[in-house]
């Protein structure tokens, strides 16, 4: 084994012989210094293995030959190791990254590279807290110098800024320093803690400046401009460096000096913590500039971290687990966002578009992007996770707000940005990327995932079946160059696969959960196979796609509510990614993930309180005794935020009319009924007892109400066919959330038809209009008419479609519409009820005004040619309508069990004979209902055929009018603004005064971003002010 | 006692060099009154049984450093015009 | 004026955090356990009769190196800084020196060089070590620019003995993990007899570096921000 | 089998019976209409001369396959109603196929014939057909309000939302209908009606006097025999479903042709009196006292 | 008068200068001038630490005739504090020596010392 020490004799004696080689070819130094930082991470790694491989002690190291605390003394443990490693390891990424700017700089900047890699290790090892201060000076010092490797003007000042600051906090370190050794006699880091310093009040106070000192090298907001300008103005590589490796580094040495304090003070890192975290991603919000973005972003994430050590004290031993969770997806992510900003060399976050031109490169991008947030399956997800179960098992609910809060607005502008990313149209193109810069970022990215995984075991809720589709989304992501219609195959075989697998078993075992598989497995593979009719590679549609559906699936199969919401975050990213594909979508893919992590953070909160209690399985959310109320609502706005209920729903009609065909129904008849499936064990775990006296329901089922009455107006008054369903989607989701809240047996029952019937129509409607609008190039209705004429298998299956939205019997929407004229009775909710039944008549208005407009009235001479829709949306469209059939004519096959799942929750209601439903008021045959009208029907349409035998067909354009003739088709076509009169009595109701509310809220936020953002104001003197106000304030805070 | 006297004087003469440094218009005035407060202090360093740091501090403080400042006011001048 | 009565303000807090930080001051009385420790066997473990070189080079050697390392530093990033995109080079007149000043350099920059090697190499006896003597040297070097402030002073004779001088620093830490006790440990050499020049181990060749190190690193500095002066 | 041919073939008397009263019923209406206004009227038999020229009309042209389909449903939706809905309370005759759906089912019956209507007036391609169908409906979304709040409030006065248990909890006398136990209901559900059937003050969707709009503009010949067929029909099922839920029903054929026409009468009647509303007035309309009415009739039962 | 002694009176000093630098440093918008306030805010700390390792009475810890080996405990100052201003005094001078490097460079830059000018980066 090598010493640690020669870590340092290896870089000091590198940097000091780089002296001699000033005048020669650049590439010698530049080898000896690569290969001196390549030994320093041997050095280290194989201490790491050592530590890991056997449970050894921590061993110390002497200088000079004497014991501590006589002479200097370094500590080599695990955690060292550990730091030490990542430290080395990202600094030889970085001399990798970095060979072009040493080759023009020369010598003195390798030295200084060097210099500050050895200054980071000995922070790291170093016992003694003089020499912690001396090492820190070297590194500081040699961070200014790196910043001189991009030849800018600001660099200068930047610099400057830094130094003065630093500078200022190194006095106050040594003021602490100092003054703890009066007190305490010795600077020997465990001696010090052996001999409590807080005893005396001196003592306690040099505590607190040397605390102060390490915690504003963290660069708390907002005491932290310097550091800013740094980011900004430096060389990405500087700033990765900066960022991963010095505030690594840093962060080692609060978590080193924490057995000095006490525990008032826990709070107030934590509080610093809190507010850096909230404050810097405040700020991330309206920021431009890529890298100072990441700056803030930085900024924030080491505030987490600082944060987690504050409240260390209610983390147990989770603590270190949290806190290097989050430390390594912030040193993996930071690094390699900051070597991506080098390679591509965008200022401007909106210009990141660029990266689509090499797609490993926005793969990378996505992977840190999503470390960073902590989504599954990145290291920071469980970290986060497990930091909210611990502050929910020790009552610390503010914190958790507080937290999820700073996460929200990270993921505000990080999603704004790989929104421009993936969206935004390239301007310029990018030169050739050489292969030092792209390793760096593509190891730490496959450090990331694999990270994720150990993670996971380690965390030891790993759930093999979460990890099988995520493996395959990966193949898929590799072989994305290949044509679509081989991959879209290998989807549907995947499907398949999956739903062999899963479905059987839960037919066997839970019928409800086999329900919503098969709409997810079952709608998959049908929508998918519309994927068929688009020509080429569709880059980046089956990774996303399947994503999708490995969460949904990921839902169902949940035990525990972690596999749960690991699986819910799954599905999140994954149709964020399928609904930022359609062509303006970058606006609704934004608003989409923004709800929907909000949503999923309420979720985590519930799933916090819940963990409190009983535990993480997710039948024992039954069991809970305590802030049922509280639990309750948090799980239903959350699932709700996913349903689009009314005040939450403002980003669906955007997301789901703008998505590309075959997406809008995957996400409006798929994806909406993760939202449903999740309301639904909520209330299946409140229990009848409380779920029928419950106010919270009661307020649901008057949201529902609502939203189906304002979704169904909405959708009346739309142009635009698809936003006409998306309203339509709100609108039905608002019946099925008033049919859940009932929680009774008639009620559920019906809310299950509506979940069947929504999935199949609403996948038949959007499916069918999809496939017309990439005939046809446009989504406005007023643009087409007529087409009955051309498509005439479309307008059948929209004809059918909206006949069961509608609920005219006979088809299966009549059972909703019966079951809940039953419930609500019976329930006794009749107003609700009344809104409900208004909004089911609405729903006429927008069904006859999509078939009219776009299939009736006068066919648009530029449609003349047009061709029935494509085969491949046929046969999805097709498949689902023979299902609507057999659903109608036999309901009970797939009701009856339901009912028979339901009753002993909630007390039966209903009763089978038969195909024949009975409850307490009344019955309902549907069987007989389909055959009798079936029979009339064609009776009849018989009688016509006798007495119409010869009618002579003519064009549409044949009509009496009034003596004249029509102009043309457009001018005769009634379908723009159709309800103007409905409009004027009613529109008042569906003014858009949600949204300008939320505006509002978000002006808010965004103004407050600006006004704080002031205190940056670029004076290096204003800064040094702040510094010392900070401490002072702090300490009158505190003492 | 006598030394504590000495120490009287001698901090406040540091005190009013300070603030003569700090607050002299000129440039040249304050970067000598700046080396002077470093003089002082070594001779501070010697009255507290420092002579290690007295002699550093002479030469560092009051020399090198004064020196340096010199230096870069100089340079700064002649680019002035 | 505002905002000075803010600093003013927040000036007055600080006093405060002052007040709490040294209410407990009372001066010593007597040595606490390390520095007993050093004054009791600081001469048989290290042999250096300036307790404060002990501590500086052997105790805290690492601290020294450390040091040494952030005038390199300074000194690297000084030449690199001033290096960067020269302004355009006007010959301009410079003024002729004095005679009396060019004669009293050509005495006195010896001498001053002899006294700063003096000051290092007695380091472990006397007030005085490698930074003092690394100062005094140069100083000697500035009194050569005054002199003739166009006299080009070779860069790189000054970072050869840079870079040596910092090279066997680290060795002879080095050396002492292979041959002694640990980093830096001055007992590689037999500590001598107390209190003479060829005692004290390995302390006064250590400072001998350090101060030619530290000499070196100065004179880096001073020269870089001379040799632009022709530039500028 | 041979029960489901006798109950067919009683299901084919009634229907006779229904239509020949409906068409006798409505020329008595256009008379009644025609003498207030002073004008002397078609003769009584009018209907049955109009059905018999339009289904044997030799010409006839269709706009397309929904075109012809329209009617085929608009018809679809009145025998719809007729075949369940119990016409006389306590024949197992004349109960038609009333056990395979309840109230629920015929309201929502109602629609069937009024989307293959709009649909198939669409297909003609005219555009005041499709002015026609857009007030009707923004019409019709809101007539069905106060209709929904009365149907709720007289499943909460009978505990139950079958025709014939309603039918059955009313007789025994005039101080059993609805109209005496469950008078606001009755007054939300009638005024509902006069939406229902598009007299006055109601009429603007079918615009009778003007140019020709509404969803009947481009159906002529046997098509527009189809659509006149149901027109007889449905005002006799709909004043029959209004007469069990609200009028004690009717025990024999006579009750039930005095019943179905005096409530027919009512609409007829409030027409003749009053003037047009715009479609906005109409919709705001219902949203006022016929809701408040229906709200009331609810509330008293909760 | 009795309560104070030699330590107290330099420690005080010290305190003061450290003062009057961070003053020097906040309210002087030339660059110059805040170097120079930050030198004086570093003297003041190492006056600071030097006060705290006097003790009362004593002599420098340097071992010859005046003070025995075997009596040094008793007779002389503490080191420790010495040694660790000799290194923090080098390193001020290092980090003093890059300021006024960097206030060179901005100079040469934009042609002003004054601190207000050098805004460019911010929020």
């Amino acid at each position: 084994m090598v010493g640690p020490l020669y870590i340092i004799a290896i870089a000091l004696g590198t940097a000091f012989s780089l002296g001699f080689f000033k005048k020669a070819n650049r590439n010698i130094p530049y080898a000896i210094m690569f290969l001196a930082i390549a030994f320093m991470t041997f050095i280290s790694g194989q201490w790491l293995y050592a530590f890991l491989a056997n449970q050894q002690e921590a061993i110390q190291i002497f200088t000079a030959g004497f014991q501590p605390p006589f002479s200097i003394s370094l500590q080599m443990g695990l955690h060292e190791a550990v730091f030490v490693s990542m430290i080395n390891g990202i600094g030889l990424l970085s001399a990798l990254y970095l060979y072009e700017q040493f080759r023009d700089k020369g010598v003195q900047m390798m030295m200084v590279f060097i210099l500050l890699f050895m200054g980071l290790n000995v922070i790291i090892m170093t016992r003694d807290i003089f020499n912690l201060f001396v090492f820190l000076e070297i590194s500081t010092i040699a961070i200014i110098g790196l910043i001189l490797l991009e030849k800018k003007e600001q660099a200068m000042s930047s610099g400057f800024k830094y130094l003065i600051a630093s500078g200022i906090i190194s006095g106050i370190l040594l003021i602490g320093i100092i003054a703890i050794y009066y007190y305490n006699g010795t600077l020997f880091i465990n001696d010090i803690i052996s001999s409590n310093p807080l005893l005396l009040k001196g003592g306690s106070v040099a505590v607190f400046l040397t605390l102060m000192a390490i915690v504003l090298e963290l660069k708390p907001f907002p005491v932290n401009g310097w550091a800013l300008d740094v980011y900004e103005s430096a060389h990405p590589g500087v700033g990765a460096i900066l960022s991963a490796a010095t505030g690594t580094a840093m962060l080692f040495v609060l978590y080193k000096i924490t057995p000095f304090i006490a525990d008032p003070w826990f709070n107030m890192i934590a509080t610093i913590g809190i507010i850096t975290f909230i404050g810097s991603n405040l700020l991330g919000i309206q920021q431009e500039n890529a890298q100072r973005l990441l700056g803030y972003s930085s900024v924030g994430q080491l505030g987490l971290i600082m944060l987690v050590i504050g409240l260390s004290p209610y983390l147990g031993d989770n603590y270190l687990f949290i806190g290097f969770t989050l430390l390594i997806s912030h040193f993996l992510a930071k690094a390699g966002l900051f070597w991506i900003a080098g390679i591509i060399k965008q200022k401007k976050i909106k210009n990141w578009s660029v990266l689509r031109k090499t797609p490993l490169l926005m793969v990378l991008f996505g992977i840190f992007i999503l470390t960073l947030l902590g989504f599954p399956p990145f290291p920071s997800f469980f970290g986060k996770w497990e930091l909210v179960m611990e502050l929910s098992n020790n009552h610390q609910l503010a914190w958790i707000i507080a937290i999820l809060a700073g996460s929200f607005l990270e993921a505000v502008y990080l999603f704004r940005w790989f929104g421009y990313a993936l969206k935004k149209e390239i301007k310029e193109t990018t030169s050739k990327i050489q292969f030092s810069k792209i390793l760096p970022p593509f190891l730490f990215g496959i450090t990331s995932l694999v990270a994720g995984y150990y993670t996971n075991i380690f965390q030891g809720d790993a759930y093999t079946i979460n990890y099988l589709p995520l493996a395959l989304v990966l193949i898929i992501t590799l072989i994305d160059f290949i044509s679509a219609k081989i991959k879209n195959s290998l989807a549907i075989l995947a499907m398949a696969y999956y739903g062999f697998l899963t479905l059987p078993g839960l037919y066997e075992n839970d019928f409800i959960r086999f329900i919503f598989m098969a709409i997810f497995i079952g709608g998959g593979i049908l929508t998918l196979i519309a994927g068929y009719a688009y020509q080429g590679k569709r880059k980046g549609f089956y990774p996303a796609a399947l994503l999708m559906f490995a969460g949904l699936g990921g839902i169902i199969e949940a035990q525990t509510t972690l596999q749960f919401f690991f699986a819910w975050e799954i599905m999140t990213f994954g149709s964020y990614l399928l609904i930022i594909r359609g062509k303006h979508s970058i606006k609704h893919g934004f608003s989409y993930i923004l709800f929907s992590l909000g949503g999923a953070y309420l979720l985590l909160m519930a799933f916090g309180l819940m963990n409190a209690q009983v535990g993480m399985q997710i039948s024992a959310l039954s069991d809970i005794n305590t802030h049922l109320n509280l639990i309750f609502s948090l799980l239903a706005i959350g699932f709700m935020t996913k349903m689009a209920s009314l005040g939450l729903h403002i980003w669906l009609p955007g997301a789901h009319a703008e998505a590309e065909s075959d997406v809008s129904p995957m996400v409006s008849a798929i994806l909406l009924k993760a939202g449903v499936f999740g309301l639904l064990i909520t209330i299946l775990a409140m229990g009848a007892e409380y779920a029928q006296h419950s106010t919270l329901l009661y307020i649901l089922g008057w949201i529902g109400a609502l939203t189906a009455l304002v979704g169904n107006l909405a959708a009346s008054f739309q142009e635009d066919a698809k936003r006409l369903l998306a309203y339509s989607s709100i609108g039905q989701l608002g019946y099925i959330l008033f049919a859940y809240a009932m929680a009774t047996h008639l009620g559920w029952v019906g809310g299950f038809v509506y979940v069947i019937n929504h999935f199949a129509f609403k996948a038949v409607l959007f499916l069918t209009i999809g496939a017309v609008v990439l005939r046809v190039g446009t989504h406005k209705m007023y643009e087409m008419g007529g087409l009955i004429k051309r498509m005439p298998l479309a307008f059948i299956a929209v004809l059918i479609g909206i006949i069961t939205l509608s609920g005219v019997p006979p088809l299966s929407g009549f059972a909703g519409k019966w079951f809940f004229y039953h419930a609500l009775i019976s329930k006794g909710w009749y107003f609700q009820g009344a809104v409900v039944l208004f909004a089911g008549i609405i729903a006429f208005l927008y069904c006859f005004r999509l078939i009219q407009s776009i299939f009736l009235g006068q066919l648009k001479d530029n449609h003349r040619k047009v061709k029935e829709i494509s085969i491949w949306f046929i046969i999805p469209i097709y498949t689902l309508i023979i299902g609507i059939m057999i659903f109608s004519a036999r309901p009970h096959w797939i009701l009856q069990p339901i009912s028979e799942y339901i009753a002993p929750y909630f007390g039966r209601e209903l009763t089978w004979n038969g195909s024949t439903a009975i409850a307490e008021m009344g019955y309902w045959n549907g069987e007989w209902i389909m055959y009798i009208i079936g029979v009339m029907f064609v009776l009849i349409l018989g009688w016509l055929l006798y007495t119409n035998a010869k009618a002579q067909k003519v064009k549409q354009f044949n009509i009496v009018y009034s003596g004249e003739r029509p102009f043309t088709p457009e001018t005769t076509h009634i379908a723009h603004n159709m309800y103007a009169g409905y409009s004027k009595a009613l529109g008042f109701i569906v003014e858009p005064y949600i949204t300008k509310l939320w505006n509002n809220m978000s002006d808010a936020i965004v103004q407050l971003g600006g006004l704080t953002k002031r205190i940056y104001n670029g004076n290096g003197q204003t800064y040094a002010f702040y510094i010392i106000a900070y401490i002072v304030i702090t300490f009158f805070l505190v003492f | 006692m006598i030394n504590l006297l000495i120490a009287i004087v001698i901090g406040i003469l540091i005190l009013i060099m300070a603030i003569v440094a700090i607050h002299n218009k000129n440039l040249v005035v304050g970067i000598i009154a700046a080396g002077a407060v470093s003089l002082f202090a070594s001779i501070l360093y010697l009255l507290l049984a420092a002579p290690d740091v007295a002699m550093t501090e002479a030469a560092i403080g009051s020399g090198l450093s004064t020196i340096i400042f010199f230096y870069v006011l100089n340079k700064i001048k002649k680019q002035n015009g | 004026m505002v905002k000075n009565t803010f600093i003013f303000v927040l000036l007055v807090g600080f006093v405060f955090l002052f007040f709490n930080l040294f209410a407990d001051f009372t001066g010593n009385t007597e040595l606490n356990k390390l520095a007993g420790h050093y004054a009791e066997s600081g001469h048989e473990e290290v042999g250096a009769a300036n307790l404060v070189t002990a501590v500086v080079v052997t105790y805290r050697g690492l601290d020294t190196l450390g040091e040494v390392t952030i005038l390199f530093l300074s000194a690297a990033i000084v030449s690199f800084l001033l290096k960067i995109e020269t302004s355009s080079t006007d010959d301009r007149k410079l003024r002729t020196t004095s005679e009396i000043l060019d004669t009293a350099s050509k005495i006195l920059v010896p001498v001053i060089f002899i006294f700063g090697i003096y000051v290092f190499i007695n380091g472990h006896l006397t007030p005085g070590g490698g930074f003092q003597g690394g100062a005094i040297i140069a100083s000697g070097l500035v009194l050569i620019l005054l002199a003739k402030p166009l006299r080009q002073i070779s860069q790189k004779l000054i970072s050869i003995v840079e870079s040596i001088s910092g090279l066997s620093f680290v060795l002879l830490g080095v050396a002492g993990i292979l041959f002694a006790a640990g980093f830096l440990d001055n007992k590689i050499l037999s500590l001598g007899e107390f209190g003479t020049i060829f005692s004290a181990g390995l302390i006064p060749i250590i400072y001998i570096f350090v101060g030619l190190k530290v000499g070196a690193e100065l004179s880096s500095i001073i020269t870089n921000l001379q040799e632009n002066q022709n530039e500028a | 089998m041979n029960d489901i041919i006798v109950k067919l073939l009683w299901t084919l008397l009634g229907l006779f019976i229904v239509l020949n009263w409906g068409l006798l019923m409505g020329a008595t209406m256009r008379k009644i209409v025609a003498r207030v206004a002073h004008r002397y009227g078609i003769p009584f038999y009018q209907p049955w001369l109009d059905l018999i020229k339009l289904y044997s009309n030799r010409s006839s042209i269709s706009h397309g396959v929904m075109f012809y389909l329209g009617p085929v449903f608009r018809l679809g939706g009145g025998l719809g109603i007729f075949l369940f809905l119990p016409l006389i309370y306590g024949s197992e005759h004349f109960s038609n196929f009333s056990w395979a759906g309840d109230l629920i089912l015929i309201l929502y019956f109602q629609f069937f014939g009024m989307l293959g209507m709009a649909l198939g007036a669409s297909d003609g391609g005219h555009p005041n057909s499709v002015i026609g169908i857009t007030r009707g409906l923004g019409q019709f979304t809101t007539v069905e309000v106060p209709l929904t709040l009365a149907v709720i409030s007289i499943a909460l006065q009978y505990n139950t939302l079958s025709i014939s248990e309603i039918v059955a909890a009313q007789q025994g006398g005039f101080q059993n209908w609805t109209l005496v136990t469950n008078p606001l209901a009755t007054a939300a559900a009638m005024l509902s009606l006069l939406g229902l059937f598009r007299e006055a003050p109601f009429n603007l969707v079918k615009a009778p006097n003007e140019v020709p709009i509404g969803p009947p503009t481009e159906y002529h010949s046997a098509f527009l025999g189809i659509l006149r067929t149901n027109g007889a029909l449905l005002h006799v099922v709909e004043a029959a479903l209004f007469m069990n839920l609200f009028f004690g029903g009717a025990t024999h054929w006579v009750e039930f042709i005095v019943k179905t026409f005096l409530v027919y009468f009512w609409s007829v009647f409030v027409g003749v009196v009053s003037p047009r509303f715009r479609i906005e007035q109409s919709v705001t309309w219902f949203l006022k006292i016929p809701l408040a009415i229906g709200i009331l009739a609810v509330i008293l039962y909760i | 008068m009795e309560n104070l002694s030699l330590e107290i009176v330099t420690l005080i000093t010290g305190i003061a200068l450290l003062l009057i630098g961070i003053w020097g440093l906040l309210t002087q918008k030339n660059l110059i001038k805040m170097v120079i306030g930050f030198a004086l805010f570093d003297t003041g700390i190492h006056i600071i630490m030097v006060s705290i390792g006097y003790v009362k009475n004593r002599t420098a810890p340097i071992l010859d005739q005046a003070v025995k080996t075997n009596q040094a405990a008793e007779k002389i100052v503490d080191p420790v504090p010495q040694a660790l201003v000799l290194t923090a005094i080098v390193i001020g001078l290092g980090i003093t020596a890059l300021m006024l490097a960097f206030v060179l460079k901005m100079y040469q830059k934009k042609k002003s010392l004054e601190i207000n000018n050098f805004n460019d980066l911010k929020w």
